[in-house]
């Protein structure tokens, strides 16, 4: 092994569950890590674990975590000699990632010409066409005015996408089953374009039938070597965003794996990539498969990745911007058991998934064998409207699929998240489906067995009533009262039920 | 004591007796004769017959969340003074459904409008939600303007419904 | 897969950490769990989380968790059709296995005819000797009388190790190095067996010089599958106790884990075992290895191997005990990075590991990835004298040796237990020691490395005075009072420093 | 505020003064400026120049547990009035060490003892204890019987010193 000089002080430009994992990494390592915060996460678990912290101020993301000047300011005061985007706010931005070079302080991720050309979605996969990794039939050319975009997407046929250029976790994407709707769309997914990335480009694709997001993780050093670290199977969506993730895909051959892990090599290669990176692709009913895009950053879903290859990527992300060699080969890495990521949310599953806002009351997670909570909440904390309504991932594995489910669900019924709502419960049910269980799952698994889905349709179970009668009267001030014992059947006791607010009971 | 539990708009009268560590819980006509323990501050271990409940009750501002073997309940505490209280559930829901920032104001006082009509459109948390008409009417108030800071449940766009839906 | 009836319920005859890691392990499989416990153990984990729970009175071992006559009534009246002993107390005790099975409620564990032989290590040597398992040359004879137990430890020669029969964990053990203590070691070893197993047969046995504790895993079905979950190095040891446990061993080549596995199977072989249980060899500076026991039951440190492995053993056990076959082959097994195991006891190290009594003040343990705590503690928990000082067990695991020791050091930097002394500091130490480091390690190491060690040779650090000073300043009724600002020589503000007690200063 | 810390037979003084968070600790002659903070019960976090110091501090019935990057001190606050206090430190423990079981007595009242011969046996959580003579000398009283249960200090056996020693 190659022995490099690792950095001495790495600055965490993110907040939550994911600053919370790079700075364990980076002690574990025997880095010294900055935590940078807003006012709204002055309590928050990554400010309490840093080594040092400094205040960005305002809550609003544009003036704290995505304030680049700020950042950089701080970032050269503390002294860091490398800064750590995590993902989200400016992981996939070329003008941070180049500001922080230009200031010799290394930006953990690829140069921010990678950076650049991955995040243009049309010219990326020009690339990939380029270097013979499949990309979907699509228009994805220069003409943006809307008659043209109409022309093109008529030529490709429906159901087609609209797309931003520069999008990603579903914004400013829609879907178009017919022409008449075809010019609103375009529209739509151009103002939130605009809005999300301050870039109204959209391109036009073929609309996969039965479709599913698989996506392979890689690792790629600066001396030019890569690997690829198997697939991540994430076609459990909701509003186009990963809500359960999975390894190995159910759908997944050793002769596809092979072919995919090739390409997403491939991918790599095209652009000079370093860094770990996911190559995400579209698979559909026959298994062919085409280039989506490529993340150029850690991913939300890494950890199934770790626990199903035993390999530490945030770890590998420090060795490698620190200008170490891959010292893992190919033909080590080895894929073993299978994992599964469940995202909690602040969020209303009965609701059209709308995220939820509030004080977290209490906060208490499963532990046990191969559990991994990535959290970045605690009790007290308020759940406000600036950031990701994402509050923790939960991450199982285990020897075969059926038991990793059985294990999730296990965990997720000890998971206890009070104050917001969650979707908890809805993470539950999507995993007891047969047909999940059968790995019959697409991108439309949750709007087409899950539409118009209520938790409670059974109302409140008589469970919770006598667990909210005993807590109150528990906490009730009044005097314990001696058992009333009469039998009359006019007895108030026996007048007690359910009805429905406005109606006659 | 008796106490009415609301819980997505419908109401739950229960009574409950206590005798030390006993509770007796009356409901729907049944009633359940429990033992019961709080094994840390929200944490209660229910015994009915040979089952244990556990769950974990806790109270924010006015709801009180209740953690039943993995699923989580809203519930809130009401008080029913003489007449059951009626309260007029909104046909079609022109609140807020989330805290964010006005973005897009589709249409102004006096506008006609078509039941699905996009009327405003609200960002947050990195996502848009749009308001639309829950039917056919003429607009009688626009409650925010663009970039307006909105509040879960405020009111967004006030419509006088025609007559002849 | 072949499709077995598991059981409905088990009773977990046990309580502490390994109390809780079955339960976990059976509600994942959906099977009932009844946790029995102590009046001492009211408000332990194991038995919050149990599904029911029967209180067995008295804290004294032997009127709760060592009374077969109640444990075997509380199981019959609840209708458990399994009880698992986990490690300790019962788990090794064939009346209870026999009593379980015969009330028709299977005892998870190997047969009793198994376990009374593998109890008596005599009779287990002989038996592995035959099979053609390596075994230490010793005196395993039935004369017990004293004098012949000296002539026999004259012809072994020195040093040689006096050994209760029935003994394990170190108890009824004693280090002989030169004849004119013989005498003297073999009645105290006799006498300390007859406390604690109620037999005071012992043998004699070949003093190994540089020995490492290696063990090998096995899982046996009852239907004559048998593999082996590759070793564990356990040297690290204090009182004969293992402290830290790794795997692989430092040591081990792919020939020597060959040769010890398949020795590890024959040794399972030769007494019809099923179950998961442990071999344990004696390997000498030149790599031969001995036959030393074997441990019929869960092991304390399973979790390394379970790591290492991606094999839950908990499930497995209540698998085999239900009759279902081993799907698990030898070649599929892969063996993959490094775990480490410490155990977290109420002892002080500087006072020669004596056990520490109180109650637990604090308790917050570190997570991250690959971070697993097993524990039954809580804060608020009174410490006794009646059970086991072990209050948890800390596994992490990593790509390799030297990232998992240093992922251990900053876990146990995170492991907050206070109220009673603790071994984390200790822990640490051994960690970072360079011949730890290195993997230079016998059963001899704490005794070469740490004799005398003392956890605060340099007093209290100046932080710790601070931070008491601060914390008592915040926590002090009294009034802020205004800065006194003199910079006379003779102001108080300068007296104050450290002095021994009783002694001048 | 002036304090003494106990700590393995060491006092240490310490003075502490405080303006809102900011808190002055001299010890040893030198001053340390730190701002603190309790971000949870028990928990400082100690801002001191560029390094921040993380610790818990807990409270038992007599000691305090200071847990300070992985380390665990047990310190006991102490009052010193007038002279420093003159505790005698026993030249040979004779207290239990644990409490436990008296499973052996090996000597009675009058018998004479070498220093090293063991005196009694004390069984506790599964663990033999032997309790040796720390000097030759007589016994002058047993304090216990077998089977008896002993307390973590209780004195175990008295003996006198003999004084040729």
């Amino acid at each position: 092994m190659e022995w490099i000089i690792l950095f001495k002080k790495v600055l965490i430009a993110n907040r939550g569950e994911i600053a919370v994992r790079i700075i364990k990494a980076c002690q574990e390592m025997g880095i010294k890590t900055v935590a940078v915060y807003s006012e709204a996460d002055e309590n928050a678990p990554h400010v309490q674990l840093a080594d040092e912290t400094v205040n960005l101020g305002d809550p609003t993301p544009i003036e704290s975590y995505l304030n680049i000047p700020k950042i950089i300011k701080v970032a050269q005061d503390v002294g860091a000699d490398a800064v750590h985007p995590g993902y989200g706010f400016l992981a996939e931005n070329p003008d941070f990632a180049k500001s922080c070079n230009d200031k010799k302080m290394k930006f953990i991720g690829p140069s921010p010409k990678v950076i650049s050309l991955m995040g243009d979605k049309i010219a990326a996969k020009k690339i990939m066409e380029k270097a013979g990794v499949p990309v979907i039939p699509g228009y994805h050319g220069v003409k943006q005015d809307n008659s043209s975009l109409v022309e093109e997407g008529k030529k490709i046929g429906f159901p087609l996408l609209v797309k931003a250029a520069a999008g990603g976790g579903g914004k400013g994407m829609r879907i178009v089953h017919s022409e008449d709707v075809l010019k609103d769309s375009i529209e739509s997914a151009k103002r939130e374009s605009k809005s999300a990335f301050g870039n109204d480009t959209v391109f036009l694709e073929k609309y996969i039938d039965k479709p599913r997001h698989i996506e392979f993780q890689i690792l790629a050093d600066e001396h030019g070597n890569i690997i690829h670290l198997f697939e991540r199977e994430c076609s459990i969506q909701r509003r186009h965003q990963k809500i359960i993730e999975e390894t190995p895909s159910p759908v997944m051959t050793p002769e596809l794996r092979e072919k995919m892990g090739k390409a997403a090599i491939k991918a790599a290669e095209a652009v000079g990539y370093s860094n770990a990176g996911t190559v995400e692709f579209m698979v559909d009913g026959n298994l062919n498969f085409y280039f989506m895009e490529m993340n150029t950053r850690l991913q939300v879903e890494h950890p199934i990745t770790e626990m199903t290859t035993g390999v530490d990527l945030a770890k590998w992300q420090l060795r490698i911007a620190s200008g170490m060699k891959l010292t893992l080969k190919q033909k080590d890495l080895i894929q073993r058991g299978h994992a599964i990521e469940c995202r909690i949310y602040a969020e209303n599953p009965s609701n059209g998934f709308l995220p939820s806002i509030g004080t977290l009351t209490k906060v208490e997670s499963p532990t046990g064998p191969n559990v991994r909570n990535d959290t970045g909440i605690y009790a007290g904390m308020k759940i406000t409207p600036y950031y990701d309504p994402m509050l923790a991932k939960l991450i199982v594995s285990s020897e075969n699929r059926e038991e990793c489910i059985n294990k999730m669900i296990w965990a997720l019924s000890r998971y206890v998240v009070l104050g917001v709502t969650t979707n908890v419960s809805f993470l539950k049910k999507v995993l007891s489906h047969d047909e999940f269980k059968k790995g019959n799952i697409t991108t439309h698994f949750i709007d087409n067995h899950f539409k118009d889905w209520m938790s409670t349709k059974e109302g409140l179970p008589v469970e919770a009533l006598i667990a909210l009668a005993v807590y109150d009267s528990m906490h009730s001030k009044t005097q314990e009262i001696v058992r009333y014992k009469e039998s009359d059947p006019h007895s108030p006791w026996k007048h007690v039920g359910r009805w429905r607010m406005g109606a006659d009971s | 004591m008796f106490i009415n539990y609301e819980h997505e708009n419908h109401v739950y009268n229960v009574s409950v007796e206590r005798r030390k560590d006993q509770y007796f819980v009356t409901y729907d006509n049944t009633e359940y004769e429990v033992e019961a323990d709080e094994i840390k501050p929200g944490h209660l271990k229910i015994k009915l017959g040979d089952r244990v409940i556990k769950c974990v009750i806790t109270k924010g501002d006015k709801d009180k969340f209740v953690f039943v073997e993995g699923d989580v309940f809203k519930v809130r505490n009401i008080e029913l003074t003489g007449a059951k209280k009626n309260k007029k559930k909104d046909e079609g829901n022109l609140n807020s459904p989330i805290s964010g920032k006005v973005v897009n104001i589709k249409v102004k006082g006096g506008d006609k409008v078509k039941k699905g009509d996009v009327l405003m459109i609200i960002e947050a948390m990195k996502m848009e939600y749009l308001i639309r008409a829950p039917y056919n009417g003429k607009v009688k108030k626009v409650n925010f303007k663009e970039k307006d800071q909105i509040e879960i449940g405020q009111n967004t766009v006030e419509i006088t419904k025609n007559k002849e839906d």
